[in-house]
C-alpha cells in the first residue's frame, strides 16, 4: 500500500511538473506584459504553441547529423529526469535518492552538454556564437552551483534534497549569513542558467546578443518543441529548486494522507506563482547587459558561493 | 687448483709483463701492416689469456718488486681485455688509416711497437709492488702515449701532444716528489733501503709513519697522478689528447691509462687510510671529483667535437669514481670498483663506434653527423644504446653503480648528493642532447656503409648489458672483498 | 604456478617479443605477429590480475630472482595494490595492441616501434611488481626509455626531437629525485627492500622529504604543474595507440608509485602532507585543462586533458592523506575509492579519446582542429564512441567520469570534521577549483568533439574520409562500452577496490553490490546516494517513450533544406565557428590571468585595402617562468666555463700550481 | 751530534733556494741559462756533500749527471739553440720581477710552514732539506708558470727536476732506484722535448709556445 501510494505520489509529480511548466511559463509572460501595461497572451498561449509546433513538420539544415534529431529528446528526457526527482510539494519521493543534488546539476549539465553540440552541428557561424558563450557561461554558474551545494551540504550534512529540506525546515536552522549568501548567489545562478534577462534575452532574436536563441536556432517543428518544453521544464526547476530549499513549507512528509498532500500541492501551487511573478517583476526592472558583463555577473555568483562556504564557520548559530 | 697450476704459476705474472715487450720488440723489427696487426691482436690475446690464467693459479709471494692481490688483478684482467678488443678495433681502424693516407707504413710500425710497449707499462704499473717501479711505469706507459697521440703530426696533433707531454712530466715530477716524501715517511720506521718502498711492508707499518709527511706526500701524489686521471683542474691534456689521437689509443687512453693512475692513487689512499692521524684522503678526493664531474657536465654542452665531448665524458666519470672511492665505506667502494669497470668497457665501446662514425662521415664534427640510426642501423644503435649506458640508464651498469653511489651518499651526506645529482643532471641534458642530434633526425654525411666488424664495440655493450642485469656471485664478492680492503 | 609467477613470465615474453620485433622488423609480418603477441600477453596478464584482485583479498605472493643488486636480488610482490595497476596496465595494453593491429598498418617506420612497444608493457608491468627500490627505479627508467624510443619514432620532425629530449631530460630527473627519495628510506645501510622500508621507523623531517621528493618524482612523470611541461610535447609525438598507453596508463604508474610510498612505505602521514597534495593537485587540474581549452591540436588538447586528471586523482589523494593523518578511516577510504575509481576511468576514456584521435589522423592525416570538422557523417562509429568519450571524461552522467567524481564531491563534504582551520577552509576551496575545472573540462570537450566531428568539413582532407578498420573500432567500441558500464555499475568497482583501500587504509567504504536498486551510497543513505543504472534507465527510457508519443500523435514528417541562420546566405565552411574563435570567451575570461593572454584587432581605415588582421598572444607562465631561466642558467655557465678551453699551456700549467699551493696551504692551516 | 756537517749541507741546500730566487729575477735568456748553469752547480756540490756525509758513493753518479748533462750540456745546447732559432733574447715575464719575486718569497714560506709540521722525530737533516727542495720545486713551477717563453719554461722545469734531486738525495739510503728514474725520466724527457722542439720548428720558426696558441686561438673546438 505504502509502495503504491509512494510510487503514484512519483508518478504524479513527474507528470505535475511537465503540464505546470508551460503554465509557468506563461504566467511569467503574462504578468511581464501586465507590468508593460500589454494585454498579453493568455496563460496557456505556450501549451498552443507547442502543439502546434509538434503538428508541424519538421525542417532540418542539409548537413545536420544524427545528433541533431535525436539531441531534443535527449536533452528533454535528462531535463524531466532531473526535474523528477525534485520534492515539489512532498518529501521522500520514492526515487528521490537516485539522484543527489550534485546528480541534479549533473543532469543538467548533461542537457547543456547535448544542447551546444547540437548548436555547432549544422555548422553556422551563429550555432558557434550560442554554443561557446553557453559552454562559457557554464564554466562560472556550474562551479557556483556545486560552491551553493558545498555550503547547504556542509550545513545540513546531506546533499539529499529530502534530507536537506527537512533540515531547512527544522528550528535549528535558525539565521545564517552563508544561507544567505548562498540563497542570492543561488537566484542569480538560476537567472543565467535560464537564460532569463539580464543574462540572456529568451524573447530576443538581436543575433548578436543572443546565446541560448542562437543554440537553437536551426530548431523548428518537434524539435523546437522539445527544446521548448525542456527550457521552461528547467525553470520550473529551477524554482521548485529554490523554493524547496529556502522556503520548505507545508512539504508532505511521505506516509501522510491525502489531506497533507493536497495542502502541499496549494502551497507549492502559490510558491510557483510568487516566484514567477517575482521573477517577471525582476525582468521588466533591469535591462540586459552585454554579453563580456556576464562573466562578471557570474563571477560576482561565483565569489558569494565561494564566501558562502567559508563563512559558514563564523556563523554557525547566529 | 688444478695440475696446471705450478706450471702456470711460475710465470703468469712474468707473461703479463714479457708478452708484451717481446710482441714490442717483434713488431719494431717486423715491416708489413698486415702481419703486424694480427701480430698486435695475437699478442694482445696471449696477454689477456696470461691475465686470465693469474685467476686459476696460486699468487706468488709478494716479492721486492712485483705484487698479485685481489685489487691489482681486477685492472690488469680489464687492462688486458679492453687491450685485446681495441687491438681487434685498431687493426680495422689502422687499415683504413692507411688507405686514407693518413698514416705511412713507417708510423704504423712505431705504432703497433708503441702500443704493445704502453701495454707493457701498465701491466707493470699494475703488478709493481715497489712504489719507485709503479712510478717508472706509470711515467711510460704516459710517455708512450703521448708519443701516439702526436703521431698524425697535424699541428693540431702536436700541440696535442705538446701540451700533453708538458703537463703530464709536471705531473712526472709531483708524483716523484710524493714517492719521495714516502720513502722518508718510511724510512725511519722500515729502516732505510728497498723495504722502504715495498707497498706490502709499508701497509704494514703505515700507522706508525710521520702523519704530516704522508699528507704532503698524498697532496702530491693526488695532484701528480691525478693529472693522468685528469680530474679537473689538472685535466687540460685530456681532451686534446683524446681528440687529436688515433681513436684506438683515445679508447685506450679513457678506457685503461686513466684506471692506471686511479689505481696508482688508490693504493696510497689505502696507504694514508692505515695512519690515523694522516689527514682524511676522502675529503680531498671527493672534492676533486665533485669538481670535475660539475666542470666536465658544463663543458659537455658546447662541444663541437664527438671525440672531445666523450673525452669531456670521461673527465665527468672519473670524477663519479674519485667521488666514490673518496666517500668510502664498502657501498660506496664497491660502486667505485664497478663504475670503474664499467666505464671502461662502455667508453671503449663508444670510442670504437666514434671511430667507425668518424671514418665513414670523414669528420669528427658534431654539427656534420645526423640520423645516423637511418643510415648506419647497427652503428647509430650501437652508439646510442652505448650512450645510454654512459648517461646511466638502465638496464645498463652504470645505473646500478650510480644507483648505489647516489643512494649511499644521500644517506650519508645529503648536502654533498645535491651537486653530485645536479652534476648527473647536467651531464645527462648535453650527452642526451648530442644524442638526439647525431643519432636521429634527417641524415647528413657520407651514408656509405661501414666495413670494419662492429663485434668488439657489441660485445663491451653486452658485457655492460649483462652486468646491469646480473653480476655473477663470485664477482660480487671479489668486489665486496676488494671494497673492505679499501676501506 | 602463483598468478604472480604467470605475470612475470608474461613480463619475460613481451621483452621476447620486443626481441623479436628487432629481428623481424624489416619484415612486413611484424606488424600482425608483435601486435598479437602483445595482445594476447597482455591480456593473459589481464586475467590474471583480475582475478587476483576479486578472489584474494589478502596473500601477497613474493618472489625473489637473484638478478638486479647482487646481495639484494630481485624482489617481485602481488599485492592488491599491484594486481588493481596491472589490471588497468593490462586492459590499457590489451587493447592498444587491439587497435594496434589496425593502426599499426599504416606506420610507415614500423621497425621504429615494434620493438619497443612490448618493451614499454613490460616496463610498466615490473614497475607494478617491484618489491624493492632498485628493482623499482631500473624498471621506471627502463619504462620511460622505451617510451622515450616511442616518442622518437618518428625523429625527422624537429618537433618530436625537442618533445623526446624534454621528455627523457625531465624523466630522469624524476628518477634521480625518486634515488633520492628511496636512499633518504634506506639509511645508510643501504636496506633496499620494501618490507625493510615498511618495517623501519622513519623521522617526520625525513617522511617529510621523502614525501617532497616523490612529489617531484613521480609528479614529473605524472604530469604535477609545474612539472608538467614535457608531457604534452611527449605524449602526441608518439604514435596514437602508444599515445593512449602514455597518457591513459604510465601517468598511472607514476601514481601508483605515489600512492605505494605515501600510502603504504611511509607509515603514518602527518597533515600538511594532505595539504600540499590537495593544493598541487586543484592547481593542476585547473591549469591543465585551461590550456587543453586554449589548444588547436586534438593529440595535444587530450594530453592536457590528461594533466587535468592526474589533478583530480591528486587532489583525492591529498584528501585520503588528510583524512589518514586524522584517523577518519571511512572518509580516507571514500577519497582513496575516489581516486582509484578515477584512475580507473581516466585510463578507459583517455585511451578511447587518442583512439579516436588516432582514427582521426589516419583517416585525414590531420591533428590541427581547425583543418577538420563534419567527420560524423563519414566516420559514424568512430564519432559516436568519441562521443561517449567526450560525455565520459566531462564527468557528466549516466557515464563513469561522473561516478568517481561524485565520489570525491562527497569525500570534499566530509571536510568539516577535520580539525586543522587550514584544511576545512582548504578543502572546500579546492572542491570549487575541481568544479571549475570539471565545467571547463565539459566545454573543452564540447570544443573538441564540435570542431573535429559536427559542422561542415573545413578542408578537402576532412571532406573526403573513409571509417577506420575494425581493428581500430573494435577497440575503440569496447572502450566506450566500459565507460557506460562503470558509470551505470560503479558499485561493482567500488566493491572491486576495496580490497586494495582496506590494505592501504585500514578501512573500506560499505559493499555497495547488496544495496537495493544497485546505487551507491558512501555513507548513508539519507546523506548521499547515486544510483547510475536508474538515472540511464529513465533516461532511455523517457527520451524513448517521448520519441514514441510524438512520432506515433504528432509530426513524423521530415524536410531537408538550406540552414536557416537567420537568413544569411551558407557561407563558406571557414565561416563556422573555429577552435580558437569557440575558446575566445573563455580565454578572455581566464586566460588574461592565467597566461597572460593578449588580443590585438588590426581594422584598416575604410578605404584602405590591407586585410584586417586579428592575432591573439598567449604565454606559458610556468614554461617561461621557470624552465626558460634554468635554461639560460646552465647555457650561460657552459659559456663561461668553455672559455677554459682554449688558455694556452702556461695558463694550465698556473692552473696546477694553483691547485697545489691550495692544497698545501689547507696542510698548512689543517691541524 | 756534528753540526758543521748540517751546517754545510743546509747552507748549499739553501744556496739552491737562493739560486732559484736568481733565476726569478732573470730577464734575459742567456742569463737565465747561466744562473741555471750555476744552479745545476749548487746542486751537484750539494749532493756531493750528501755523498760525503751519507757515505753513499753511488750519489757521487747523481753528483756527476748533474754537473755534466745539467750544468754543461743542456746550457750550451740550449744557447745553440737559441743562437740557430734566432730566439729574442729578453724573456717576456706575464707579472713584473717584483710580484714574482713576493710569490716566490711566499712559496718559500709556505714550504717552510708545510714541512716544519714534520715531526723532529723524523730525520732533522731530511726535514730542513725537505723545506729547501720543496721551495725549490715551487719556484721551479712559478718560473713556468710566470714566463711566456718556451726555452725559459723548459729552464723552470729542469730547475723543478734539481730540486727533485735535492729532495731524493737527502733521503737517507734512497735506493739507487730513485736516482736512476730521475736521470732516467729526464732523459727521456729531454728526448722527447728535443723531438717535439723539432717537430714544431718545422712547422713554426719558433719554439714559443704562444705561437700554438695562436693556432688553438684561431680553431676554436
Amino acid at each position: 500500500m505504502v509502495l503504491i501510494s509512494a510510487l503514484f505520489v512519483q508518478a504524479f509529480q513527474m507528470a505535475l511538473v511537465v503540464l505546470l511548466a508551460p503554465l509557468l511559463t506563461g504566467l511569467i509572460r503574462k504578468v511581464k506584459a501586465r507590468l508593460l501595461r500589454r494585454q498579453g497572451p493568455s496563460l496557456i498561449q505556450p501549451y498552443r504553441d507547442l502543439l502546434r509546433l509538434l503538428r508541424k513538420e519538421a525542417v532540418v539544415a542539409e548537413n545536420a547529423s544524427w545528433l541533431f534529431r535525436v539531441a531534443p529528446y535527449l536533452i528533454f528526457a535528462t531535463t524531466w529526469v532531473a526535474a523528477a526527482v525534485i520534492p515539489t510539494f512532498a518529501t521522500g519521493l520514492i526515487f528521490s535518492w537516485t539522484a543527489d543534488l550534485i546528480a541534479i546539476v549533473a543532469l543538467l549539465g548533461s542537457a547543456r552538454f547535448l544542447l551546444a553540440l547540437a548548436g555547432m552541428d549544422v555548422g553556422t557561424s551563429f550555432g558557434g556564437i550560442g554554443s561557446s558563450r553557453e559552454a562559457m557561461i557554464a564554466t562560472l554558474a556550474e562551479p557556483s552551483m556545486l560552491l551553493i551545494i558545498f555550503t547547504l551540504a556542509l550545513v545540513a550534512g546531506s546533499t539529499q534534497l529530502s534530507t536537506i529540506a527537512g533540515f531547512m525546515s527544522s528550528p535549528e536552522v535558525g539565521l545564517r549569513v552563508s544561507l544567505a549568501i548562498a540563497l542570492v548567489a543561488l537566484v542569480m545562478v538560476a537567472i543565467a542558467e535560464n537564460a532569463r534577462i539580464p543574462v540572456d534575452n529568451p524573447a530576443t532574436h538581436l543575433e548578436l546578443t543572443m546565446v541560448h536563441e542562437a543554440m537553437v536556432l536551426e530548431y523548428s517543428g518537434r524539435h523546437l518543441a522539445m527544446i521548448e518544453l525542456a527550457a521552461s521544464l528547467k525553470l520550473l526547476l529551477y524554482i521548485s529548486l529554490i523554493v524547496c530549499i529556502f522556503v520548505p513549507w507545508k512539504l508532505a512528509a511521505p506516509e501522510t494522507g491525502p489531506t497533507a498532500y493536497l495542502a502541499g500541492l496549494v502551497v507549492y501551487l502559490t510558491k510557483l506563482i510568487v516566484g514567477g511573478a517575482l521573477l517577471a517583476l525582476f525582468e521588466t526592472s533591469i535591462a540586459k547587459m552585454r554579453v563580456f558583463r556576464v562573466p562578471e555577473f557570474l563571477g560576482a555568483a561565483l565569489m558569494l558561493a565561494l564566501l558562502a562556504t567559508l563563512l559558514r564557520f563564523v556563523s554557525r548559530s547566529l | 687448483m688444478n695440475v696446471l697450476s705450478p706450471l702456470l704459476a711460475f710465470d703468469a705474472v712474468a707473461a703479463v709483463l714479457l708478452v708484451p715487450v717481446v710482441a714490442a720488440a717483434l713488431l719494431a723489427l717486423l715491416p708489413g701492416y698486415r702481419i703486424t696487426a694480427r701480430l698486435n691482436v695475437l699478442a694482445s690475446l696471449l696477454t689477456l689469456l696470461a691475465a686470465l690464467s693469474l685467476f686459476v693459479t696460486e699468487r706468488p709471494e709478494p716479492g721486492q718488486y712485483l705484487l698479485v692481490d685481489d685489487l691489482n688483478i681486477v685492472f690488469i684482467v680489464l687492462n688486458a681485455f679492453v687491450g685485446f678488443t681495441t687491438s681487434i678495433f685498431s687493426a680495422s681502424y689502422i687499415a683504413h688509416e692507411l688507405e686514407t693516407g693518413r698514416l705511412t707504413p713507417a708510423n704504423l710500425r712505431f705504432y703497433h711497437a708503441m702500443y704493445q710497449v704502453m701495454m707493457f707499462g701498465m701491466n707493470l704499473a699494475f703488478v709493481s709492488n715497489n712504489i719507485g717501479l709503479m712510478w717508472v711505469a706509470v711515467e711510460l706507459a704516459t710517455l708512450t702515449t703521448v708519443l701516439m697521440v702526436g703521431i698524425y703530426r697535424t699541428h693540431e696533433a702536436l700541440e696535442a701532444a705538446w701540451k700533453y707531454f708538458i703537463l703530464g712530466s709536471v705531473g712526472i715530477a709531483f708524483a716523484l716528489f710524493g714517492t719521495i716524501l714516502v720513502y722518508l715517511a718510511a724510512q725511519p720506521v722500515v729502516g732505510e733501503g728497498y723495504d722502504a718502498m715495498v707497498w706490502t711492508i709499508l701497509v704494514e707499518h703505515a700507522a706508525t709513519f710521520d702523519p704530516a709527511l704522508l699528507n704532503v706526500a698524498f697532496v702530491f701524489l693526488l695532484l701528480g697522478y691525478g693529472t693522468k686521471v685528469g680530474l679537473a683542474p689538472l685535466h687540460a691534456w685530456l681532451p686534446d689528447a683524446h681528440a687529436e689521437g688515433p681513436t684506438p689509443i683515445s679508447a685506450v687512453l679513457s678506457g685503461l691509462l686513466l684506471n692506471v693512475a686511479l689505481y696508482a692513487v688508490l693504493r696510497f689512499k689505502i696507504l694514508l687510510s692505515a695512519s690515523p692521524e694522516a689527514i682524511a684522503a676522502g675529503p680531498l678526493m671527493m672534492t676533486m671529483g665533485l669538481t670535475s664531474l660539475i666542470f666536465a657536465a658544463f663543458m659537455l654542452y658546447r662541444r663541437r667535437d664527438i671525440k672531445r665531448l666523450f673525452a669531456y665524458s670521461s673527465i665527468e666519470h672519473m670524477g663519479i669514481i674519485v667521488f666514490a672511492f673518496g666517500l668510502g665505506g664498502p657501498l660506496a667502494n664497491f660502486a667505485g670498483l664497478l663504475h670503474m669497470v664499467m666505464h671502461s668497457l662502455t667508453k671503449s665501446a663508444i670510442f670504437f663506434a666514434v671511430g667507425h662514425v668518424a671514418q665513414i662521415k670523414g669528420t669528427q664534427r658534431l654539427s656534420a653527423i645526423r640520423g645516423l640510426t637511418e643510415t648506419h642501423p647497427s652503428l647509430g644503435w650501437g652508439l646510442l644504446a652505448g650512450v645510454i649506458a654512459i648517461a646511466g640508464l638502465p638496464p645498463m651498469g652504470i645505473f646500478m653503480s650510480e644507483f648505489l653511489i647516489v643512494s649511499s651518499t644521500f644517506a650519508r651526506h645529503p648536502l654533498l648528493a645535491i651537486p653530485l645529482v645536479f652534476g648527473l643532471l647536467v651531464a645527462f641534458g648535453a650527452l642526451l642532447l648530442r644524442l638526439t642530434g647525431v643519432a636521429f633526425g634527417q641524415p647528413r654525411g657520407s651514408v656509405a656503409p661501414g666495413k670494419a666488424s662492429y663485434i668488439p664495440m657489441y660485445a663491451h655493450l653486452a658485457l655492460v648489458l649483462g652486468a646491469g642485469i646480473y653480476l655473477p656471485p663470485p664477482l660480487v664478492a671479489w668486489f665486496q672483498h676488494i671494497a673492505n680492503l679499501l676501506r | 604456478m602463483t598468478s604472480l609467477s604467470v605475470i612475470l613470465s608474461c613480463i619475460v615474453m613481451f621483452l621476447v617479443t620486443g626481441g623479436l620485433g628487432i629481428l623481424m622488423s624489416r619484415s612486413h609480418r611484424a606488424t600482425p605477429a608483435i601486435y598479437g603477441l602483445s595482445l594476447l600477453l597482455s591480456a593473459i596478464a589481464f586475467v590474471i590480475s583480475l582475478m587476483h584482485l576479486a578472489t584474494s583479498f589478502v596473500d601477497a605472493p613474493t618472489v625473489i630472482l637473484p638478478i638486479g643488486l647482487p646481495w639484494l636480488g630481485a624482489h617481485f610482490r602481488l599485492d592488491a595494490l599491484s594486481a588493481f595497476f596491472l589490471l588497468v596496465a593490462n586492459l590499457g595494453g590489451t587493447l592498444a595492441s587491439l587497435y594496434g593491429l589496425g593502426y599499426g598498418r599504416h606506420e610507415h617506420a614500423p621497425h621504429r616501434v615494434l620493438p619497443f612497444f612490448p618493451a614499454f608493457i613490460a616496463g610498466m608491468n615490473l614497475v607494478l611488481l617491484a618489491d624493492d627500490a632498485f628493482t623499482f627505479l631500473i624498471s621506471w627508467e627502463f619504462m620511460s626509455l622505451a617510451s622515450w624510443a616511442l616518442v622518437m619514432s618518428h625523429h625527422r620532425d624537429a618537433g618530436n626531437r625537442r618533445a623526446g629530449y624534454l621528455y627523457i631530460v625531465m624523466a630522469s630527473f624524476g628518477t634521480l629525485a625518486l634515488l633520492l627519495a628511496f636512499g633518504l628510506l634506506a639509511g645508510p645501510e643501504g636496506a633496499y627492500g620494501f618490507a625493510a622500508i615498511r618495517a623501519a621507523e622513519h623521522a617526520p623531517l625525513t617522511a617529510g622529504l621523502v614525501l617532497i621528493l616523490l612529489l617531484l618524482g613521480a609528479g614529473s612523470k605524472a604530469g604535477l604543474v609545474p612539472l608538467h611541461v614535457w608531457l604534452p610535447l611527449a605524449h602526441p609525438a608518439a604514435p596514437s595507440h602508444v599515445s593512449a598507453l602514455m597518457s591513459g596508463v604510465m601517468t598511472k604508474i607514476a601514481i601508483y608509485g605515489f600512492i605505494r610510498v605515501t600510502f603504504d612505505l611511509l607509515g603514518a602521514p602527518m597533515w600538511w602532507w594532505g595539504l600540499v597534495v590537495l593544493l598541487l593537485g586543484g592547481a593542476t587540474a585547473a591549469l591543465g585543462i585551461l590550456h587543453a581549452l586554449m589548444e588547436r591540436d586534438l593529440k595535444r588538447l587530450l594530453a592536457y586533458s590528461t594533466i587535468e586528471n592526474i589533478g583530480v586523482i591528486f587532489v583525492s589523494l591529498g584528501l585520503a592523506l588528510a583524512f589518514k593523518a586524522n584517523g577518519m578511516g571511512l572518509a580516507s577510504a571514500l577519497a582513496l575509492t575516489a581516486a582509484l575509481f578515477h584512475i580507473f576511468n581516466h585510463s578507459l576514456f583517455k585511451s578511447l579519446l587518442f583512439f579516436g584521435a588516432g582514427a582521426v589522423l589516419t583517416a585525414t592525416g590531420e591533428r590541427d582542429m581547425e583543418k577538420l570538422g563534419g567527420l560524423i557523417h563519414r566516420m559514424p562509429v568512430t564519432s559516436f564512441t568519441f562521443l561517449v568519450g567526450c560525455v565520459a571524461i566531462s564527468a557528466l552522467p549516466p557515464f563513469n567520469g561522473f561516478a568517481s567524481e561524485w565520489l570525491a564531491f562527497q569525500a570534499i563534504l566530509q571536510s568539516p570534521n577535520l580539525p586543522q582551520w587550514a584544511l576545512t577552509i582548504a578543502v572546500p576551496a579546492v572542491g570549487g577549483l575541481l568544479a571549475l575545472s570539471a565545467a571547463l573540462a565539459a566545454a573543452c570537450f564540447i570544443k573538441a568533439f564540435g570542431i573535429t566531428f559536427l559542422g561542415r568539413p573545413r578542408t578537402p582532407a576532412a571532406s573526403d574520409v573513409s571509417e577506420v578498420d575494425r581493428f581500430s573500432l573494435g577497440a575503440m567500441g569496447v572502450l566506450a562500452g566500459l565507460c557506460l558500464l562503470a558509470g551505470i555499475l560503479p558499485g561493482i568497482v567500488i566493491d572491486g577496490v576495496a580490497s586494495v583501500v582496506l590494505s592501504l587504509v585500514g578501512d573500506r567504504m560499505p559493499v555497495q553490490m547488496d544495496i537495493p536498486w544497485l546505487s551507491i551510497v558512501p555513507i548513508a543513505e539519507s546523506r548521499s546516494s547515486y544510483n547510475g543504472l536508474l538515472v540511464f534507465l529513465f533516461i532511455a527510457f523517457s527520451a524513448s517513450a517521448t520519441i514514441y508519443i510524438v512520432h506515433r500523435y504528432a509530426s513524423r514528417t521530415l524536410r531537408r533544406s538550406a540552414a536557416w541562420d537567420c537568413g544569411f546566405p551558407e557561407g563558406s565552411p571557414l565561416t563556422q565557428y573555429t577552435a580558437g574563435s569557440f575558446a575566445q570567451p573563455v580565454r578572455r575570461v581566464f586566460g588574461t590571468l592565467a597566461m597572460r593572454v593578449r588580443e590585438r584587432v588590426d581594422m584598416p581605415a575604410p578605404g584602405d585595402l590591407r586585410p584586417a588582421t586579428f592575432s591573439v598572444e598567449q604565454h606559458d607562465l610556468v614554461w617561461e617562468g621557470l624552465y626558460v631561466p634554468i635554461a639560460g642558467a646552465v647555457g650561460f655557465a657552459a659559456e663561461k666555463l668553455n672559455r677554459l678551453q682554449f688558455l694556452s699551456i702556461r695558463r694550465y700549467l698556473s692552473l696546477v700550481f694553483l691547485a697545489l699551493v691550495f692544497l698545501l696551504l689547507v696542510l698548512a692551516l689543517w691541524s | 751530534m756534528n753540526g758543521p756537517v748540517f751546517d754545510i749541507a743546509h747552507m748549499l741546500a739553501g744556496g739552491l733556494v737562493l739560486v732559484s730566487m736568481m733565476m726569478l729575477y732573470q730577464d734575459r735568456l742567456y742569463a737565465l741559462l747561466n744562473v741555471f748553469a750555476l744552479h745545476s752547480l749548487v746542486l751537484t756540490l750539494s749532493v756531493a756533500w750528501q755523498a760525503l756525509i751519507q757515505d753513499a758513493p753511488h750519489l757521487y753518479v747523481t753528483a756527476a749527471i748533474a754537473l755534466i748533462f745539467k750544468a754543461i750540456v743542456i746550457p750550451v745546447a740550449l744557447h745553440r739553440m737559441i743562437r740557430q732559432l734566432g730566439i729574442h733574447r729578453e724573456i717576456e715575464t706575464v707579472v713584473g720581477v717584483g710580484p714574482t719575486m713576493l710569490a716566490g718569497i711566499g712559496l718559500v714560506a709556505l714550504s717552510i710552514v708545510v714541512m716544519l709540521r714534520v715531526t723532529p722525530e723524523a730525520d732533522p737533516l731530511a726535514r730542513e732539506d725537505l723545506a729547501f727542495a720543496l721551495s725549490v720545486l715551487l719556484l721551479g713551477l712559478l718560473i713556468m708558470v710566470t714566463r711566456r717563453n718556451a726555452v725559459s719554461q723548459v729552464v723552470g722545469f729542469m730547475s723543478l727536476e734539481n730540486g727533485l734531486v735535492l729532495a731524493a738525495t737527502g733521503a737517507k739510503g734512497m735506493p739507487l732506484v730513485v736516482e736512476i728514474s730521475v736521470a732516467f725520466s729526464i732523459l727521456i724527457a729531454f728526448i722527447v722535448i728535443g723531438v717535439f722542439l723539432f717537430r714544431i720548428r718545422e712547422r713554426f720558426d719558433t719554439v714559443d709556445v704562444r705561437a700554438l696558441d695562436d693556432f688553438r686561438g684561431r680553431r676554436r673546438k
